[in-house]
């Protein structure tokens, strides 16, 4: 990891705009990466409405909250490491990136505590999956109604999708759910785990004191990197955690 | 064809064997470790020749088999099997990284006058994930292959077939990664590299074209790496988003995919048209008629290329409205195209035209193309797509893209470019003949397919009614001899490494930062970092004496 | 020989976003709880996208850095918005014709 | 001479049959358009070739001439002259593809399971036939499709029209034969071992013939799918709830089909063959408002076929003496 100018850049400024510029559109390509998950959340979020509130409300909002303002936390501790690796300030540097590990951490533990809870809520989709339909969020004495307006569920008028489910359409739309529920949170996850690995490995460059005004290319790209991991959960907590809560 | 002995330059002295990236250092760890963008290019070329050849056999079996109405050749699992890895293998392993993988990375930072890719290890990184996605690939071909058409539609490939879906999955998915490094690599290298002078106008065809198409990697290829991973996840937990016992819906799979699908055939087509742009520039001697038109097509082409992605699935259960909509777009996507190869033709107009066999694979292309895009436009027509969607005239339709479109480019490059990379001439007759049988065996193979399209022949049918059969031996017959032609090439171009005359730093006396330095390059591209002070293709009486000269070391253009 | 492309953001800065960003979260929360019908999702996607753009602008230097990250920015943004509108405009006008599968 | 060309062409046609109206309008979109690509495909060819023999390079050094004068207009031409043509095309396609997906009034309702490696057809008569569709001439036929396993494609060449068969969704496919002949039946959909197997025939017959075929004992007809949804109706015991009486624990049945349904959340719907196969499957999905949400699902105890017989059975329930409109 050589700090110096690599032998094909002419200046260390086109060395640090390549880098960033490079970053960048591999967060473009993250973008389109996690959108699959998202237009798939979208479209059956507003096919099948009643099953997500009903899915919905099985998270614990909490720690839903909780952990995203760990993440804010670690974004700001994120955005001060590289700041002092912009200044040079080898222990800044350190401090920030430990901090920032840290808050990555419990973000992952509380989330392996939720899905804990699935497991044994038996709300994993599959044959073991079971929703317990018995305090689901009623609205004088009938399902809530999606607070999406019915019209968007063209389907549903002409010919609905005959969704065979096993025991009731409900059952199998909220399994739907939950795939997408563990798909994005666990996606997500795993970019945080490979965040965390990479804040890891920069920790011995920093404290040898190798990141300094000209270079700190790497740091600032695992910045970038971290912040887009943040944005990715600043939609997902919304999406997943708050949806027909005002039941 | 050419009765007249066309001018080869003639070198007086082949110039003294100097320094150059090719005898730096030697060695396997020198090639395997290497972060030459050049030397990087020459194992993509042997690295997707292996897939074309092995794509090829698959094509000559599918050819044999549909010989004879019964299907006498094959089981028809194997047979679906051979037309699903053939797919696999031409489109993932061969089609997306030929022009990019090769001649992109041999020459993009040549044409920009750089010294190398903006991101070295990161550009040995994306071959090796294009050899571990194309084991993967290999090990599945090997152990059964796949049974469900390189489409992979659910529910087949999710519920209904026990074949090694997951392994080519994991390979496609893998060689996926290459591809997005490579569009990553050209993006950041066009940007931030460029020598001093040489400005977006100034820039070659060929490298906007790889700009559009590195947009395309970028945008799209995530994509399918999130489809691959939703079917992988419904494979291996028996639930998924596409399954429609939990309400799921197939069609969205096919929404997924052909998002990416649809522009990949752009990834595809374009670096080819970025090459016939150079070599029409080359051989007529002339500046490409409105360049920046032909430029910013690329770019429209890129742009355009994600909108239109539903014409595949018109009679695939949408919504009339969502069709309508797709298909208008489709037809918006054809005009850049139009744009093209009209520019082209206009170009030849009051050229200085040589005959050379790249100009002849140039040709070809822009013929061939014109009636691979035009029954494009015939496909998007909701009307005619209702009657030949998923028969042998979309077979047709794509390989006069593919084929007689994205390969006539490959191949016309390969020859344009094969005296800069090894050094070496190969051989005239030999390169015109294999051209003109080329185009012969294609022709033969693949127009009679559109009759049996209109006719209602289905894709991928192992046995057909017998009144089809007189037009698919036609078609047989042309694909051995297509075959043929593609194995001269191989031939005379491997022998001309060793045995081929010396070339010279620039023997078709071309305008390019890649001409002005020796052939082959040195390591470091140029011995002196050069300065543009020339328009693109700017060809003079002087400067095209200039050029011809056998060059000193380094570049003569100063300043 | 600093170079001129780095900028150090402020500290008050990076504090002040974040503060914004915790009480964003707050109100974000509070309001799923209040019933404003179809508006929920709304505000929901509202609260979220300007948190997104505080933490692109500042914490990720956008806006301080070249007009070219704010294209490659832009061209993410206008694909991922093509494939969830294409993809919702067939699934949302299906039916409409009253003939099934159509 | 021309008897030896016949021959091969009656043994190796290079064109389809045509037996129907939308199959001459399709032939003629598409001829207009082979017409346009001609016309394109032959101008290039033969500039190329011009320009290639005209310009051949005399001496090595000689240099092509830059154009002069305004060539703007030139490049304006051919933007707008394509966008134009291709317009005037999609404008033409797109009126046959929305013909193609309104069925006449007065089609003749079908339906069709696509199973994987087979066709199973059902005539309205309710005589049931596998790979074989017979069909009168000059009478609008409308087929009801969906699949029990993979994605099929119901593709008649001589028709000019397929769709696609899409497991747990109906698909609409209509047309309207006008020359008796034989004609091939595909499937045009990639799906599986057996894909190039799964063909048929489809038959088109004079109306009178058409009628003593139905009446014949041919095809798998059997006992007609009524009387087999009947049976069915006791067996499953959902005469249990669903009684003629208003007093019954279900929404009445005789006289349902095509009549207004309303639910509990107020949502209403028409009472057509997708609101009764996903009651029978999902109950919970639309509960008729006044009642409880008791009926079990039958998903995995009816098969496609089971389903459409209970469908046609609910069909032929007349409303008797008890007040017509259902509540």
């Amino acid at each position: 990891m050589s700090a110096d100018l690599a032998h094909h850049f002419d200046s260390y400024e086109q060395q640090a705009k390549s880098a960033s510029l490079g970053v960048w559109v591999f967060l473009v390509t993250e973008i389109m990466f996690f959108g699959g998950l998202f237009t798939a959340y979208i479209l059956y979020r507003s096919k099948y409405p009643e099953a997500f509130i009903a899915g919905s409300h099985q998270l614990d909002i909490a720690l839903g909250t909780f952990n995203t303002a760990v993440l804010i936390c670690s974004s700001l501790t994120m955005a001060m490491a590289v700041r002092s690796a912009q200044l040079g300030k080898r222990t800044a540097i350190v401090g920030f990136l430990m901090a920032t590990i840290l808050l990555g951490s419990t973000f992952l533990g509380i989330k392996a505590t939720e899905y804990h809870h699935k497991w044994v809520e038996h709300l994993i989709p599959g044959e073991s999956f079971h929703l317990d339909e018995a305090h689901l969020p009623t609205h004088h004495g009938k399902p809530v109604l999606s607070d999406l307006p019915t019209g968007i569920v063209g389907e549903s008028r002409a010919d609905a999708p005959l969704s065979t489910a096993p025991r009731s359409d409900l059952q199998a739309h909220t399994q739907l759910y939950f795939f997408l529920y563990f798909g994005m949170t666990g996606l997500h996850a795993l970019h945080m785990i490979i965040g965390v690995g990479l804040l890891v490995w920069l920790l011995s460059p920093s404290s040898k004191g190798k990141f300094d005004a000209d270079n700190h290319n790497y740091v600032e790209g695992v910045g970038l990197y971290w912040h887009f991991v943040d944005i990715v959960w600043i939609f997902l907590f919304p999406l997943l955690y708050l949806v027909g809560r005002h039941g | 064809m050419s009765t007249q002995t066309e001018f080869v330059i003639p070198v007086e002295e082949a110039p003294e064997p100097g320094d150059h990236y090719l005898n730096h250092t030697f060695g396997l760890a020198s090639w395997l470790l290497t972060k030459d963008h050049k030397r990087i290019a020459i194992l993509y070329l042997i690295s997707i020749s292996f897939f074309f050849v092995l794509g090829g056999l698959m094509a000559v079996l599918i050819r044999l088999e549909l010989t004879t109405p019964e299907g006498d050749l094959v089981q028809p699992d194997i047979y679906n099997r051979l037309f699903t890895m053939h797919g696999v293998l031409m489109i993932f392993f061969f089609l997306i990284p030929a022009i990019p993988g090769v001649l992109g990375n041999f020459l993009i930072p040549l044409m920009i006058g750089a010294k190398d890719l903006a991101f070295p290890k990161i550009n040995l990184l994306s071959w090796y994930i294009y050899v571990i996605g194309g084991l993967f690939t290999f090990y599945a071909l090997v152990s059964g292959g796949v049974d469900t058409g390189w489409t992979f539609y659910a529910p087949l490939s999710t519920t209904f077939t026990s074949t090694h879906v997951m392994a080519v999955a994991l390979g496609i998915f893998i060689a996926g990664f290459s591809s997005i490094l490579t569009g990553l690599n050209f993006v950041v290298t066009i940007h931030r590299m460029r020598a001093p002078g040489m400005t977006w106008s100034r820039l070659p065809l060929f490298v906007w074209a790889h700009y559009a198409t590195s947009i395309i990697q970028i945008l799209g290829t995530p994509v399918i790496a999130i489809t691959i991973l939703l079917l992988a996840a419904e494979r291996l937990f028996h639930v998924g988003i596409f399954d429609p016992k939990v309400g799921g819906d197939p069609v969205l799979f096919q929404h997924f995919f052909w998002f990416y699908s649809h522009p990949a055939v752009y990834i595809m087509i374009l670096p080819s048209m970025g090459v016939v742009s150079e070599l029409i520039a080359a051989f007529a001697r002339k500046k490409v008629f409105g360049y920046h038109f032909v430029a910013f097509s690329s770019i429209a082409i890129a742009v355009l290329g994600f909108l239109v992605w539903a014409h595949h699935m018109f009679v695939a259960g949408i919504s009339v409205y969502a069709a309508a909509v797709f298909s208008v777009l489709s037809m918006l996507v054809a005009i850049p195209s139009a744009i093209k190869v009209f520019n082209w033709t206009t170009t030849l107009y009051k050229g200085s035209i040589s005959w050379e066999t790249p100009m002849l694979y140039a040709l070809g292309f822009i013929g061939l193309f014109t009636i691979g895009g035009l029954t494009g436009v015939m496909l998007a027509t909701l009307g005619i797509d209702l009657h030949v969607h998923d028969t042998y005239f979309i077979v047709a339709h794509f390989h006069y893209i593919m084929v007689g479109g994205a390969i006539m480019g490959y191949m016309g490059g390969l020859h344009y470019w094969w005296p800069k990379i090894t050094g070496k001439l190969y051989p005239k007759f030999w390169s015109t003949v294999s051209a003109l049988i080329i185009f012969v065996g294609f022709n033969v193979t693949f127009f009679p397919q559109f009759i049996l399209g209109y006719l209602g022949m289905p894709r991928r049918y192992h046995t057909y009614p017998a009144e089809f059969q007189v037009l698919n031996v036609m078609s047989s017959a042309g694909a051995t001899v297509l075959g043929l032609g593609y194995l001269i090439p191989a031939i005379y171009l491997i022998w001309s490494m060793r045995y081929g005359k010396d070339a010279s730093d620039n023997p078709w006396g071309a305008v390019g930062l890649e001409w002005e330095t020796s052939s082959p390059p040195p390591v470091e591209n140029f011995e002196t970092p050069p300065v543009v002070t020339w328009e693109a293709y700017e060809y003079h009486e002087s400067t095209a004496m200039h050029s011809l000269a056998p060059s000193s070391r380094g570049s003569y253009r100063v300043g | 020989m600093t170079t001129s492309s780095i900028h150090v953001v402020p500290l008050r800065v990076y504090l002040l976003v974040f503060a914004s960003l915790l009480v964003l979260t707050a109100t974000t929360v509070a309001v799923a709880f209040v019933d404003l019908g179809t508006l929920n999702n709304v505000v929901a996607m509202a609260i979220a996208a300007v948190k997104a753009m505080l933490v692109v602008l500042f914490f990720m230097h956008v806006r301080y850095s070249t007009r070219l990250t704010g294209l490659v920015i832009g061209s993410g943004l206008f694909a991922l918005a093509i494939m969830i509108g294409l993809t919702l405009i067939d699934y949302a006008t299906r039916g409409w014709l009253g003939v099934s599968g159509k | 001479m021309t008897q030896p060309l016949h021959g091969f062409l009656r043994d190796a046609p290079l064109f389809p049959p045509r037996a129907s109206e939308m199959a001459r309008d399709i032939d003629f979109l598409f001829f207009s358009t082979l017409g346009v690509l001609i016309f394109f495909s032959t101008l290039i060819a033969s500039l190329i070739f011009y320009f290639m023999v005209r310009y051949h390079r005399r001496s090595p050094n000689q240099v092509g001439r830059q154009p002069q004068g305004n060539t703007m207009l030139l490049e304006t031409a051919w933007i707008i002259v394509p966008l134009i043509l291709t317009l005037a095309i999609f404008t033409w396609g797109a009126q046959i593809y929305f013909a193609a997906a309104r069925p006449p009034a007065g089609a003749m309702q079908f339906y069709v399971v696509g199973k994987q490696w087979m066709w199973k057809i059902e005539h309205p008569s309710g005589k049931r036939e596998i790979n074989e569709l017979h069909v009168p001439r000059g009478q609008a036929v409308k087929l009801r499709m969906t699949s029990e396993d993979v994605i099929h494609s119901f593709y008649v060449p001589a028709m000019r029209v397929k769709a696609d068969v899409i497991p747990g969704k109906y698909t609409m496919l209509w047309f309207k034969p006008d020359t008796v002949g034989t004609y091939h039946l595909f499937c045009s959909q990639y799906c599986g071992a057996e894909h190039s197997h799964m063909v048929g025939r489809v038959v088109v017959m004079e109306p009178t013939d058409y009628e003593l075929f139905i009446a014949g004992a041919g095809g798998t007809g059997g006992t007609s799918s009524v009387a087999s949804g009947e049976e069915l109706f006791v067996t499953k015991s959902c005469n249990t709830c669903h009684r003629p009486d208003t007093t019954a624990r279900a929404p009445m049945l005789w006289g349902l089909f095509g009549k207004t349904v309303a639910f509990h959340d107020g949502r209403t719907t028409v009472a057509d063959e997708a609101y009764i196969r996903e009651s029978i499957l999902n109950p919970a999905a639309k509960v008729v408002s006044g009642y409880q949400p008791i009926m079990p699902t039958y998903r995995g105890q009816l098969s496609e076929e089971e389903i459409i017989q209970l469908i046609r059975y609910i069909q032929s329930l007349k409303p008797n003496a008890v007040d017509g409109q259902v509540r």
